[in-house]
């Protein structure tokens, strides 16, 4: 019985142990992931299990534990760490940039740093100020670093396991809003390899681009656009880096219109950057400029006006529709 | 060095401890601390009440560190400043800010509901112990300007781990700033018991790596609070320099009505400080010396309720924050960059509203 | 006598002392700006001249001097702070973030910080590792700051003036390898508001689009192209954020053809935003896709091999000569 | 809590001092030390002089801390990790680093030209005190995995600020972590003299906040040195938990080639600190116990030339690293996303050789 319905809590509880069982360098640490299970309860019973020297709480403060992180892996241990909330990660901000992202390189790849930061990741929650940043711009500018953001409970199970398993260090950020939707997860599925996009949907008439928490409100849009007779496909990017070109390529070059969908305050962000590829490698193929539905360029609304800035599947169907049809 | 020898002026059965180093305050003043501190209890209640209806999405109570809350309000002279975090609510209005508005970032309405610079409250700090080097740059600047303005910075246990604690003190101590830094040690950060998070002997004993006086105090006690921190304050505004001081307290809720304090404490542990209650101490105390009887008694939980009552009112209506509000103080200049994006807005809210 | 030949790093001390001069709230703080004159002499004299308490030396920390700056500022200062080189920014990085960029917005504009923080930036200057970080998309990805960076020594004065007198927080890059080249600066000129384009060569062919460092280059591969017929437009952004579109947009649809030209990692960065919105709102106008010559995607490299990375005039005009040029 | 008394085992002036708490390491030892002595002042000297020659960018000298540098490497044991700063080369290349390697981060071939593995030393720090939570994390996991290992950790007194000074010292001491923290108090931060950087009654009375028993120490005394941090790595690797050293010493020089020190410092203080030389002291010491004689000085000396001269060829030949290696360790596995930008390079080195 390997296919069963959990949450995304749940599914990514059960990668941490499938992972630790299967290798014992495996640690877990963070604040409030020991008898707690951590405030998502993404940890939950597993200080319990596999004792206090493989899951424990560390003293509240982020830097540091990403610093231990460097050490215990250069010491030869897999760390898992957990980063509270998306926002409480920028005190370990110089630790992640200078040194996570760069040890093997500055080493010549004698120092590997496996080492996968756990981020509660973007908004929809209801979550007061500093609880729904959506930060993955700044780790996917980082050299080094390698970016991951599922959107399913089955990608949640089968790309943790795969980050931890990676030999460099990845910052795996989950859609908090999706830890309590239950899905499908067969944990026997072969674990998917890292740096792939998968297309969520075929269409003929544009392509959505999406990661995260924004993958489901594009196949929202979609299912909407269909109502109306339009075909949209959507393309879950899975990694953000290694970004897979080819796959969002491919799509884009068969339909010729593209909108990018991401949480994210949209200036030079994550979706910048895949709608300036789109423009440069697809050029010929599109009838209409790329556009972009992201969040608005302001810090994170306060709960009673998040939906505002979230994007929506209206906000994309209105930009599906500026893509310049030809009508007639 | 302060001596770090706990400081406390009335016992748990409400009897005075008799310290020879601070002298108990007036009982004219102990009964206005009761008042308050029957006032933060209901307050915390209250909002805890307005959880559970829904009105406020968490709610971090300071249940059973009132005494901490009202000290570190009490203290402060006019133009002094407090910068509180998310679990010192009842500190802000005892500092003169409107409850309701101390509550709209619980209730969703805005990050900071209320003008910092009226009472000079810092907005409530999420991010732990980021506050504390703002208090520190407020009071050197205080301090640059000749004023004797002095700056009272709360955190708790937990965020004495934080390197920007250790900056914050640092500076403060270099800069010789008029900042009292007040650290209640509730025992816990969320489920992080204080065993796991320092093995020092106590965290004021932190203050000697700064070169900084420190103290540690019964966080449960009003009498000792207000006496240790007014000493605080008056060295402060004298050019003295700054403080730290601990107060030994307990959270006797869980960390929010979100948590669940079952999966890390005992009820054995919560139920011992319950007869540390900074209330009943302080009543018994005042009762034990006639200036608190069933009338005043009344008097003072009749008031409490209307801070209570007032605190419902104002958080019943379903306020609607302006959506234009987004775009209006991210910069203070007209933000072209913006425009086209609140444009946006503004047309898909005239259209929803037409369809 | 207003204009004179001044260093780079000259300009920008004339401005910090005209600005302190003008404004009793201006205080300098942060690591050797006291009796050392910082290490780049740009705030060379200040503490001398204007008293230990306008210009003085913090213990070594750079999220308390962020932290102090802001904390100042609530209290009626105009803190400028200096952090000593870009990568020794990051310790601050949750200061800027959650606090810096987003106090006005918590408050409903009732708290403003007008804080300057001064970050020697990029590379070019065989600095060794962490020292020539280009990091403006940290910051211009963050909702609240302002991010000014200037090319030229006339503008180093002119902004840095103009971000001191700024109601909101300003992330001023200065371009350490200008801070000794020596140009005409006149102080008597107008300010320049922030957020306004300069074009600095007019073209017809093609237009680059650069700021700070990546100007003078794109100035030379200009000059080079002339040499072969061919005739670029550059335009200098002076402010990253707010971005002067207008400008950027009205140049490229004359041209039809863009080249963006930035030394940071290319990934997620300023340069893709440029790329994008060409993109979009020039779609019908440009001729070629937009490309873009920045910094490669790695960890700034040691200083032998630096040049490598760099954006130069050659690799600007390899970039150009892709621009689907009909030769008939 | 330690002593916060300085320990000093040798003066000034050569003479024994004659400390209750440590013994006088055996002259044998000490000559030991003294070849070291002069082997890193030669070391500092010729990496100076290539500065001057254009053969390295920049060096920041330990001219002065020599003592330090040596006892760092000389307590350690086979298996024990070092983590040094940007002014540790010393100490690396006694731990057995190849100087050439050490040297190659500062003649701008790569960033850290040795393999950390090796020799168990950690890239050399320039991010201030970014080190120390690696160093608690690597003994952390030797502790975890059953190991006896043991940490030393370097930094200087204007690191001792940042707050991950705090939190690595915090985190050693609750996971009490085999780890030695030595602070070497040299008082200067480029120009910030120690007054600006802390009003502690020493460095070392920063332990006490973290609950971590900490000493401090004449850092020009290489004997006290290897006595007290000898102490310090036994009680580590004994599971008696992390230590917080103080080494009392002086910069010599300017920060680097590249900093005017006359800006902020006079000369009469250098000239003071050089009474204190930690070579002169152990030479006095060795000459009057009668263990070092001029043949012996001879021949030390011609050591200490034979590791300039191989630093001086080994930075001498115009090496030019393969930019292919800008592309090559970014990641571990394929980076198909970094496989474009290295084919344009290529291009563009093949268009230039064939141009
Ligand atoms: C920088 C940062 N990291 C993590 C958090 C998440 N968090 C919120 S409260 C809390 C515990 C704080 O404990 P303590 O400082 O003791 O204060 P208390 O809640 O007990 O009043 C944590 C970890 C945060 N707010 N900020
Ligand atoms: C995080 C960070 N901030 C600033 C710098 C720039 N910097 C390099 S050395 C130095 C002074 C360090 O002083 P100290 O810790 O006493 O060590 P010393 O140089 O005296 O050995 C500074 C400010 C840096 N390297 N890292
Ligand atoms: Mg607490
Ligand atoms: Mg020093």
């Amino acid at each position: 019985m390997t296919a069963t319905k959990l949450t995304m809590a749940q599914a990514l509880n059960t990668a941490l142990r499938d992972a630790m069982t299967a290798d014992e360098s495996v640690v877990v640490f963070g604040e409030d992931v020991g008898p707690l299970g951590g405030v998502f309860r993404v940890t939950d019973g597993l200080t319990e299990t596999f004792g206090e020297q493989r899951c424990f709480d560390t003293p509240l403060a982020e830097s540091g534990i990403a610093g231990l992180a460097i050490g215990m892996a250069m010491n030869g241990f897999r760390p898992v760490i957990e980063m509270q909330f998306d926002a409480f990660a920028y005190p370990a901000f110089e630790q992640i940039t200078s040194h996570l992202a760069k040890m093997a390189n500055r080493t010549r790849g004698r120092v590997r740093l496996p080492v996968v930061v756990r981020v509660p990741y973007a908004g929809g929650i209801g979550g007061v100020e500093h609880h729904c940043d959506s930060s993955e711009a700044y780790y996917a500018h980082t050299p080094g670093l390698t970016v991951v953001a599922p959107a399913t409970n089955a990608d949640a199970y089968g790309l943790l396991r795969a980050a931890i398993e990676h030999p460099d260090p990845v910052i795996f950020l989950e859609p908090k809003r999706h830890y309590f939707t239950r899905e499908e997860v067969d944990t026997a599925t072969p674990v998917p390899p890292i740096g792939q996009a998968v297309v969520r949907r075929e269409g003929r008439d544009a392509t959505l681009v999406a990661y995260g928490p924004s993958v489901p409100v594009a196949l929202a849009a979609a299912e909407l656009a269909a109502t109306e007779g339009r075909d949209l496909g959507v393309v879950d990017l899975r990694s953000i880096v290694p970004f897979d070109e080819e796959t969002v390529l491919a799509q884009v070059r068969r339909t010729g219109r593209a909108v990018v969908v991401a949480e994210a305050q949209g200036f030079a962000s994550v979706a910048s950057e895949i709608a300036a590829r789109i423009g440069e490698r697809c050029f010929h193929h599109l009838e209409a400029p790329v556009r972009r539905v992201t969040g608005f360029d302001i810090p994170y609304p306060p709960p009673k006006l998040e939906r505002h800035h979230l994007p929506s599947p209206d906000r994309i169907l209105d930009a599906v529709d500026a893509l310049q049809w030809d009508e007639t | 060095m302060s001596e770090l020898r706990l400081v406390r002026l009335i016992e748990p059965d409400g009897s005075a401890s008799g310290d020879d180093r601070y002298a108990l305050p007036a009982p004219g003043e102990l009964l206005e601390h009761y008042r308050a501190l029957v006032r933060g209890r209901r307050f915390n209640e209250q909002a805890s009440a307005l959880v559970r209806q829904g009105r406020l999405a968490v709610y971090p109570s300071s249940h059973g560190q009132e005494a901490c809350q009202v000290a570190a309000a009490a203290v402060l002279r006019d133009g002094d400043w407090l910068f509180p975090t998310y679990r010192d609510s009842v500190a802000a209005v005892e500092r003169g800010v409107d409850p309701v508005e101390v509550m709209l970032l619980l209730s969703g309405d805005w990050h900071c509901g209320y003008d910092p610079m009226r009472h000079h409250v810092a907005p409530q700090a999420t991010p732990l112990a980021t506050q504390l080097p703002h208090a520190v740059g407020v009071a050197h600047a205080a301090r640059l300007k000749g004023e004797d303005t002095v700056v009272l910075a709360l955190c708790g246990d937990g965020a004495t781990s934080e390197g920007d604690f250790h900056e914050a003190l640092n500076f403060a101590a270099v800069f010789r700033a008029p900042v009292v830094f007040l650290v209640q040690n509730n025992k816990y950060a969320i489920s992080v018991p204080l065993a796991r998070q320092s093995v020092a002997s106590s965290l004021a004993a932190k203050g000697e790596g700064y070169g900084m006086p420190s103290a540690l105090v019964d966080g449960n006690d009003v009498a000792a609070l207000t006496a240790v921190l007014g000493e605080a304050v008056r060295r402060a505004a004298g050019g003295d320099g700054p403080t730290l001081m601990e107060a030994d307290t307990y959270r006797m809720d869980a960390h929010t009505n979100a948590d669940d304090a079952s999966r890390y404490r005992d009820d054995a542990e919560v139920t011992e400080w319950a007869r540390r209650d900074p209330l009943v101490r302080l009543r018994a105390h005042l009762r034990a010396a006639g200036v608190l009887d069933d009338e005043e008694e009344r008097a003072i939980a009749e008031s409490a309720e209307q801070t209570a009552a007032y605190l419902r009112t104002g958080l019943s209506a379903d306020s609607e924050p302006d959506p234009a509000e987004l775009f209006a103080h991210v910069y203070a200049g007209p933000a072209p960059h913006l425009a086209a994006q609140a444009e946006l807005l503004a047309a898909e809210l005239t259209a929803e509203v037409h369809s």
